[in-house]
């Protein structure tokens, strides 16, 4: 077991406060991507500190959850830089920026990843509406009180009707190879707990004047406990959404409301065209092949191609699906877009022993292969 | 006899003629390539699977560079290629002339179905009343007497068995094309007769093949002919294949039940009396034989193979062997049966033999199944006589080692001239062809000449399609002419449907292409019954009307498909039909040879005699290799003049560079481009551009501590022997008693391959140690005699004069114990069952062979190395001196273990190979080749590792991914794993994929 | 040992394959089968080749040498260890040696057999005053059937082959 | 009720399968006219978006057939063909379409036959199925 240090603030925002700065005092980093309450808008984003000082206004556990960040790596790293940067993300973020380390959209060579146990987030515009306004203290004191509540209910998720479905039903909350993980789970209220995830963090944590302390003796216990209860949710929303898409007609319904406006492709971390194909020459028809389909069918949808963008997403994106959720965030007609994607992400990774995100050293599915596997899919 | 002449001639149009006449082809000349039989592919067209993939594979024969300028189709149908004439049911009747300047006549069997009318409609076959054994299925089946000689060829024309043929006339009469005349009282004469045709050429290659022994013939029939279930290894494959004659199922043919249990019974027709050599490829037919009916039964059909040595020699083999044993259940049995006989009481086929203990057993099959050897073919003798080329003892064609001072222009390529697998028959068919290449080069220097530029055509590129639709129309056939005009004229792309009369016949394809002529469409779709039948002849109607053959396509009423669909989809096709405009950048007319070998300095004066440049890299500070101290192979070759005479040639030859105490230090480029900068003995930089590399990096014997050596003087390696024979040190007199053990560190899980050579040299030495001193006991401790091929005489000879042969196991290996006078070995002698003490006086260990490093070397060429760490090769069969990306060769040791005779065949293969991608002009790229946005591109290089030619590359500088034309073979696995299309596949647009789509439902 | 060298030499292309042993009617009752006599001579095991039965249970069918593919003299190559056995007049083999050779005396003599002269020269070569009992009740049953001829020994030199028998003697000494 | 006949694309490559159904034309060996035939140059060519466009243009099966295990012309596109059904399979197969519908197969050149009985038996399959996505003219 990894050896835990445990830092106690007099908050939990001041804990991991105090740790961010301690990252900026003993190593390298220059820069660091992390949540922070603007000071004039009052609006959580994701943001660059380069000034230990500004991290007072960092809160990385707030409900709040605009985008995922991984992208936002992706921009700082793709191409070759000196800076050494920080990020404290999301596991989900983590698994997106890991997905698209394998496919050259990012580096994790200058950068130290920081994540934690996700106590989950609400739909932007239910966050929006109970929290973006108030002002710094407050959406502070919102945050710890979710916190508390969260923490305090072992991630209950029942006790908190604003959270997210893809939170909810989300499997990977707490961090595994983040450079830095921190827990919240079981330490007392206000302190957390840090471990070294890779070898670049145990690096960083060496010689650190943390307070010793191993992990809760609870902890394991209960992780398995949240789990155990995500899972069950998942089961059961994944059941329903089965019942409802069915058949390819049951899907046309799920997606009926669509107005092929893409945003949920924008939103997704690991949807990393330059340019969807969807928006290409590929799909820019012709008007006598309009006339065409809609005489030969008597009727056409407009727009159209509207089941074959989501299944083409399905199929370029469910093996990297790290079920974050932004997609539904992103949906302005309320398709339940996370949901499909997250079971079907689930399904076809777990048909090829994969999971997204897990691991810079399973490569993507569709980039290797064995000679003697999967011998059940030929055939008649 | 007038001027030297460009146009070589290539007999026999099996895998070897086919090979020789695409290297000859794809070199610039022209090529006439003839076979005796009506049909194309030799004895492979009976054949599907090849060990060791148990597949096939043969279309990687086809060009990689310029491959448009050869039907991008499976080989079975038939090979089309701009340059070479097929001319089939022909033969060579006579060869006047010298090297370079010979006239050939050319026979042509006279035809009863005129092949230019026949279409394959099989209506004469319906008809005929005459069922025959079916020829193509071994008489396994039947046919009629006027049939299909081989089902896949195309085109698909008839023949008539005339030994069969009763005359009745009912064929002639049902041809709807009147291609059939047949002789009569009142007609003697034929209306095709024999042709004589004399034809002028530079050189000619033999690549007449083999034929099979017939057990008939000898005096152990083995049951064979009076005992349905007793089949040759070749009926077997037969009865294997999808066109067999059983559908591809196993039966056994005396009551089609599925048998239980098959028994191979290896040598027949081989090491024997009648014919004392090897055939060299049977125990691997075997063995795979038995791996695909273990695989196909389910792992239910017992197999069990009978053999003296089993013989797996080649890189690669020996791990098949294992995976037939262990991962298959293939059993294999030390024994000779005696004779096959039919038991009355079960039915089945009783095997006599004597197992290991002694004892004899019987054991019972219900099917068995012989490997038959290999004999000369038919032809081999007459072509010896009408060519002047020398036969073996065993009538083969004589096949020297070096073909320097040969003033001849005829050369024997593949099994013709030896027993060879198709990987070794491809290989020796290349070497042929190289030599046949210098012979005629100067002729008609490959690179100098111009070829027809594809930017002749009037350029459509930036027009809107124009499409014409040509409608081929039988008389019998349904009217179907307003419907394909009703649809080209809803379709807005199309302004002409023309409907012409049997395009098959001579006067329609004249009036179609006089039609044409007359418009300017700038795209053409044919659509046709059988479009297989004109994929020969896109090139006559794009010369009619001037366009680029981008733009023509068939389709095919033929498929049985609704024609709205047909037609749609043909008009989809050809409405995107584009050729890429990138071009491929001019190839470096040099090759860079990596090893100053024996291989190396072959491959490179096979390059420079072609009027090429070649570099040899060589680390040591003088040339020669391996060949330094080896002092003769076991037929006495003496490779001290060998390496004189090489030397000497590679020293004088102005087209041949030498860099001594030189390193290649790194390279950059591809197939066609490469720029790769020396290290040089003063630490020197040197910067080469060339346009292919032979890695002839060789190998050396392996280094051992096995059976003491190193700790006892009377332990020697061959190499030492050898040394010590050659330098007088080692006088043989002065013995008594000398052991020889094989396969030290060989065969065994750490190093799994056969050496190949060392009981060839074992053989050698031992034979030549018998020679110097008649009273030396020498004894050989092996454990499988891998004298393969003629070699074997060399085996029975050592017996004759009296060396023991001793075999020991790998679980009971020899000890050598060392004391004061001499050594002790004790071996376990199975026959006796008892262990054997031999006081000696010298122990010879052959310790087998190890490849240089060249893993490093390798990969800045992006080629790999094997589990071995020798060349990977693209394919050991059909490509195997070529890495996967077409630019990179091998040869000799590098690629694995062979004597010095294979090495420079292979020499010669590897620079064929370079020479076929460097006198390629690239003047357009491939039709079907890939392309990219970089607009759309997000550089997410999973095009990059989808390619396996190595075609793509990231240029980080400019931030695109780059595609090198020639490289890429237009697979599109780049297309389907880019998600936005940014990666395309010419041809095969997305957009046209839909279009395609939606018109075929 | 000349003629065992000589015999080695005769069987040196042997390749151990087994065919002989697998094609020998006589096989089974044999101590040392075939291929493992001739890897015996190969091996210069003298010893044990005259400690075996095998040789003098061939009964010259010639399968093997029809069999063999090397071709070799198989079933002459028996017969030559024979030869060497009589020679020796190795007791082992006695009882068939002396046979052979009590035959082939009343062949000598008369031109033909003469069952009662040959059984009696064979009787008193192998000197066992036992051993006519054992043929015994073989010899009734012949009598009985009157297949052995009883008249007395001829006068010597009717039909005598001595030039001929001795022209071989001396063939078999120049060998 | 009018008798259904499917219709089935199939994606051939064009130097095992297409060969094939070459023979099994010139070998008279006789197919249902249900199936379409697409040549590419090799199943690893195959998008996954072919097959989707296909099932929502009205297809009701798609075949996608190339050369056998190491026969590839191109060394491994049927491997990289077998994963990309499997991920389809997991993916069509969750909303209706399931495998019976999308088949890949290997069918040598020399499988003329073969072929034939492929679409046979595939043909008979469907149409004991169904049509694939008859329900949904509207909501696509």
């Amino acid at each position: 077991m990894e050896e835990t240090y445990e830092i106690r603030g007099t908050n939990w925002l001041d804990s991991v406060q105090k740790l961010l700065a301690s990252v900026f005092e003993t190593s390298s980093v220059t820069s660091m991507l992390v949540p922070v309450r603007h000071s004039t808008t009052h609006v959580l984003m994701p943001t660059l500190v380069s000034d230990p000082g500004e991290l007072e206004g960092a809160d990385p556990f707030a409900p709040c959850f605009p985008l995922n960040s991984a992208k936002l790596v992706s921009k700082l790293t793709k191409k070759h830089s000196n800076e050494i940067i920080a990020a404290v993300l999301r596991p989900c973020e983590l698994r997106a920026l890991v997905e698209l380390v394998k496919i050259k959209q990012a580096t994790m060579d200058n950068l130290i990843t920081i994540s934690f146990d996700c106590a989950g987030a609400y739909p932007n515009r239910e966050y929006n509406r109970t929290g973006a306004e108030g002002k710094a203290a407050e959406g502070k004191a919102k945050t710890l009180g979710f916190m508390e509540q969260r923490l305090g209910s072992k991630l209950d998720d029942d006790t908190d009707k604003q959270l997210s479905t893809s939170c909810r039903i989300c499997t990977g909350p707490f961090p595994e190879n983040a450079d830095l993980c921190i827990t919240l789970l079981d330490h007392d209220p206000g302190a957390l707990g840090v471990f070294a995830g890779t070898d670049r963090g145990r690096e960083l944590i060496m010689g650190k004047a943390f307070e010793v302390k191993s992990l809760p003796g609870t902890r394991a216990d209960t992780v398995k406990e949240v789990l155990q209860r995500k899972k069950e949710a998942a089961k059961k929303v994944f059941e329903d959404l089965a019942g409802k898409t069915a058949t390819m007609a049951g899907l046309g319904n799920y997606l009926a409301s669509c107005v092929n406006c893409y945003n949920c492709r924008v939103a997704c971390p690991v949807c990393f065209c330059r340019e969807c194909v969807f928006n290409t020459d590929v799909f820019d028809y012709e008007p006598f092949q309009y006339a065409a389909w809609a005489k030969n069918k008597g009727t056409l949808r407009m727009p159209m191609d509207t089941v074959f963008f989501h299944l083409t997403r399905m199929i370029h994106m469910g093996l990297s699906c790290v079920g974050c959720g932004q997609c539904s965030n992103a949906c302005p007609n309320d398709i339940r877009v996370a949901e499909l994607f997250t079971a079907v992400g689930k399904g076809v990774q777990q048909g090829f022993g994969y999971e997204a995100g897990k691991s810079m050293d399973d490569p993507f599915p569709l980039s290797v292969f064995f000679e003697d596997e999967f011998q059940d899919v030929t055939g008649i | 006899m007038g001027e030297k002449q460009g146009r070589a001639l290539v007999v026999g149009a099996g895998i070897s003629g086919i090979r020789s006449a695409l290297d000859l082809a794809e070199t610039g000349c022209d090529v006439t390539l003839i076979d005796a039989a009506p049909h194309m592919g030799g004895v492979l067209s009976k054949l599907e699977y090849q060990f060791p993939s148990d597949g096939c594979g043969m279309c990687r024969l086809l060009p990689m560079a310029d491959r448009d300028t050869c039907l991008q189709a499976c080989l079975r149908k038939g090979l089309v290629h701009g340059g070479i004439d097929l001319m089939l049911s022909t033969t060579l009747k006579g060869l006047e002339g010298e090297a370079g300047k010979y006239r050939a006549i050319l026979e042509t069997e006279p035809s009863i179905i005129d092949p230019k009318l026949c279409t394959g409609c099989n209506r004469c076959s319906e008809v005929c009343p005459v069922t025959i054994p079916d020829p193509f299925n071994q008489g396994l089946s039947t046919t009629k007497a006027v049939h299909l000689p081989v089902p896949h060829a195309i085109p698909n024309i008839y023949t008539i068995d005339m030994d069969h043929c009763t005359l009745c006339g009912e064929c002639e009469t049902v041809c709807p094309f009147g291609a059939i005349y047949l002789p009569g009282e009142d007609r003697l004469e034929l209306k095709i007769p024999r042709t004589l045709v004399e034809m002028d050429v530079g050189a000619v290659v033999l690549a007449c093949g083999i034929d099979y022994y017939d057990p008939l013939s000898g005096v152990n029939t083995f049951g064979y002919k009076a005992l349905k279930d007793v089949v040759s290894n070749i009926e077997l494959e037969r009865i294997l294949s999808g066109t067999g004659p059983f559908n591809g199922s196993l039966k056994r043919p005396s009551d089609g039940q599925v048998p239980s249990r098959m028994a191979w019974i290896q040598c027949v027709g081989s090491r024997d009396l009648e014919f004392p050599a090897c055939s060299s490829v049977c125990c691997m037919i075997a063995l795979k034989e038995a791996v695909l009916v273990r695989k196909r039964s389910r792992q239910t059909i017992e197999t069990v193979i009978y053999y003296m040595d089993m013989r797996c020699f080649s890189k690669e083999f020996e791990a098949y062997r294992r995976r037939a044993e262990n991962e298959y259940g293939v059993i294999l049995k030390r024994a000779r049966p005696h004779s096959v006989r039919y038991d009355r009481n079960t039915g089945g086929l009783s095997l006599y033999i004597t197992d290991d203990s002694g004892i004899r057993v019987d054991e019972m099959f219900d099917m068995v199944v012989l490997s038959l050897g290999q004999r000369p073919g038919k032809s081999v003798k007459e072509l010896a006589e009408i060519t002047g080329i020398g036969l073996n003892p065993l009538g083969f064609f004589e096949d020297p080692l070096s073909g320097e001072g040969d003033k001849t222009g005829v050369f024997a390529a593949g099994s013709a001239s030896g027993l060879k697998d198709i990987g070794e028959s491809v290989i020796h068919s290349s070497s042929a062809s190289a030599m046949a290449l210098k012979v005629i080069h100067g002729a008609r220097s490959p690179h100098d000449e111009e070829r027809e530029p594809l930017n002749g055509f009037r350029d459509v590129s930036t027009q809107v399609p124009d499409i014409g639709v040509i409608l081929c129309q039988c008389a019998n056939g349904p009217d179907i002419e307003p419907q394909v005009k009703s649809m080209g004229a809803s379709d807005v792309h199309v302004s002409g449907v023309m409907a012409m009369d049997r395009i098959c016949t001579r006067e329609g394809w004249d009036g179609m292409l006089e039609t044409l002529a007359e418009k300017t469409f700038n795209r053409i779709l044919v659509l046709a019954c059988t479009p297989q039948l004109f994929l020969d002849k896109k090139a006559a109607i794009s010369k009619a009307v001037n366009l680029d053959p981008a733009y023509i396509d068939f389709a095919d009423l033929g498929k049985g498909e609704p024609l709205a669909a047909t037609v749609k989809m043909g008009l989809a096709r050809i409405r995107y039909a584009d050729r890429l405009n990138s071009r491929a950048s001019a190839m470096v007319p040099t090759v860079l040879v990596v090893g100053g070998g024996l291989g190396g300095m072959t491959a490179a004066l096979s390059v420079a005699d072609t009027g090429f440049e070649a570099i040899i890299v060589e680390k040591e500070s003088r040339l020669g290799g391996n060949l330094v101290w080896l002092e003769k192979d076991i037929t006495g070759n003496d490779f001290g003049r060998l390496l004189d005479n090489t030397c000497r040639r590679v020293e004088k030859h102005p087209g041949i560079r030498v860099f001594t105490n030189a390193v290649v230090e790194d390279s950059r480029g591809g197939p066609g481009n490469y720029t790769t900068s020396l290290k040089t003995c003063d630490n020197d930089s040197k910067i080469i551009d060339h346009g292919a590399v032979i890695l002839a990096t060789g190998g050396r014997e392996a280094e051992t501590s096995a059976y003491g050596y190193g700790t006892s003087d009377a332990v020697m390696t061959h190499r030492e022997v050898e040394q010590a024979l050659k330098a007088g040190t080692m006088d043989p007199v002065n013995l008594n008693v000398v052991v020889m053990i094989q396969c030290v560190d060989s065969r065994n899980d750490s190093r799994e391959y056969c050496s190949r050579i060392c009981c060839k040299s074992s053989l050698k030495h031992a034979l030549e140690m018998k020679r110097l001193n008649p009273e030396l006991d020498v004894y050989v401790l092996y454990r499988e005699m891998m004298s393969y091929g003629f070699s074997e005489t060399y085996f029975k000879e050592a017996r004759e004069k009296g060396v023991i042969f001793i075999r020991y196991s790998q679980e009971l290996q020899p000890e050598v114990l060392s004391g004061t006078d001499g050594v002790m070995v004790k071996v376990h002698e199975p026959i006796l069952d008892r262990t054997l003490e031999i006081r000696s006086d010298l122990v010879v260990l052959a310790t087998g062979i190890l490849p240089s490093v060249i893993k490093p070397l390798a990969a800045l060429f992006d080629a790999r190395v094997d589990d071995y760490s020798f060349f990977k090769a693209a394919d050991s069969k059909w490509r195997p001196v070529d890495a996967v990306n077409g630019g990179v060769f091998a040869c000799g040791l590098a690629l694995g273990p062979r004597d010095a005779k294979e090495s420079v065949a292979s020499a010669r293969a590897a620079a064929m190979g370079a020479l076929r991608l460097i006198s390629s002009k690239s003047a357009g790229v491939s039709l079907v080749t890939a392309g990219i946005k970089p607009s759309l591109c997000t550089l997410c290089e999973r095009c990059i590792d989808s390619c396996v030619y190595g075609a793509r590359t990231l240029d980080s500088d400019a931030g695109k991914i780059r595609i090198d034309p020639v490289a890429c073979q237009g697979c599109g696995s780049c297309a389907a794993v880019c998600t936005n299309s940014a990666s395309f596949l010419n041809n095969y647009l997305d957009q046209q994929m839909f279009e395609i789509i939606d018109a075929a439902i | 040992m000349d003629e065992l060298l000589q015999l080695k030499t005769m069987l040196n292309p042997c390749i151990q394959c087994g065919t002989c042993t697998a094609s020998c009617p006589n096989e089974v009752d044999m101590d040392l089968v075939p291929r493992k006599l001739w890897r015996m001579v190969l091996m210069d095991r003298h010893e044990a080749i005259f400690d075996s039965r095998t040789f003098i249970l061939c009964s010259s069918c010639y399968l093997c040498t029809l069999r063999c593919p090397r071709g070799l003299p198989l079933t002459a190559a028996m017969a030559r260890l024979k030869a060497i056995a009589a020679k020796r007049d190795l007791a082992k083999y006695r009882k068939s040696t002396r046979f052979y050779k009590s035959f082939m005396e009343s062949v000598r003599r008369h031109g033909r057999v003469r069952e009662g002269e040959f059984m009696g020269l064979y009787f008193l070569a192998m000197k066992n005053p036992l051993l006519p009992l054992s043929f015994a009740s073989l010899g009734i049953q012949l009598m009985k059937k009157n297949k052995v001829a009883f008249e007395l020994p001829a006068k010597p030199g009717i039909g005598n082959l001595d030039r001929l028998f001795k022209k071989v003697a001396e063939i078999e000494e120049a060998l | 009720m009018e008798r259904f006949e499917p219709t089935i694309i199939a994606f051939v490559c064009n130097w095992c399968t297409y060969t094939a159904a070459d023979l099994a034309g010139t070998s008279r060996q006789k197919y249902p006219p249900n199936v379409r035939l697409i040549r590419v140059m090799c199943t690893g060519m195959v998008d996954p978006k072919y097959v989707v466009k296909a099932f929502l243009s009205g297809a009701d099966a798609v075949l996608v057939s190339g050369c056998h295990p190491g026969d590839c012309h191109y060394i491994n596109g049927n491997y990289k063909a077998r994963r990309r059904v499997r991920l389809l399979h997991g993916i069509l197969g969750r909303f209706g379409i399931d495998r019976e519908r999308l088949r890949l197969t290997w069918i040598g050149a020399s499988d003329g036959i073969e072929f034939a009985k492929v679409i046979h038996t595939m043909v008979a399959e469907i149409k004991e199925l169904g049509p694939a996505v008859s329900d949904m003219k509207l909501v696509i």
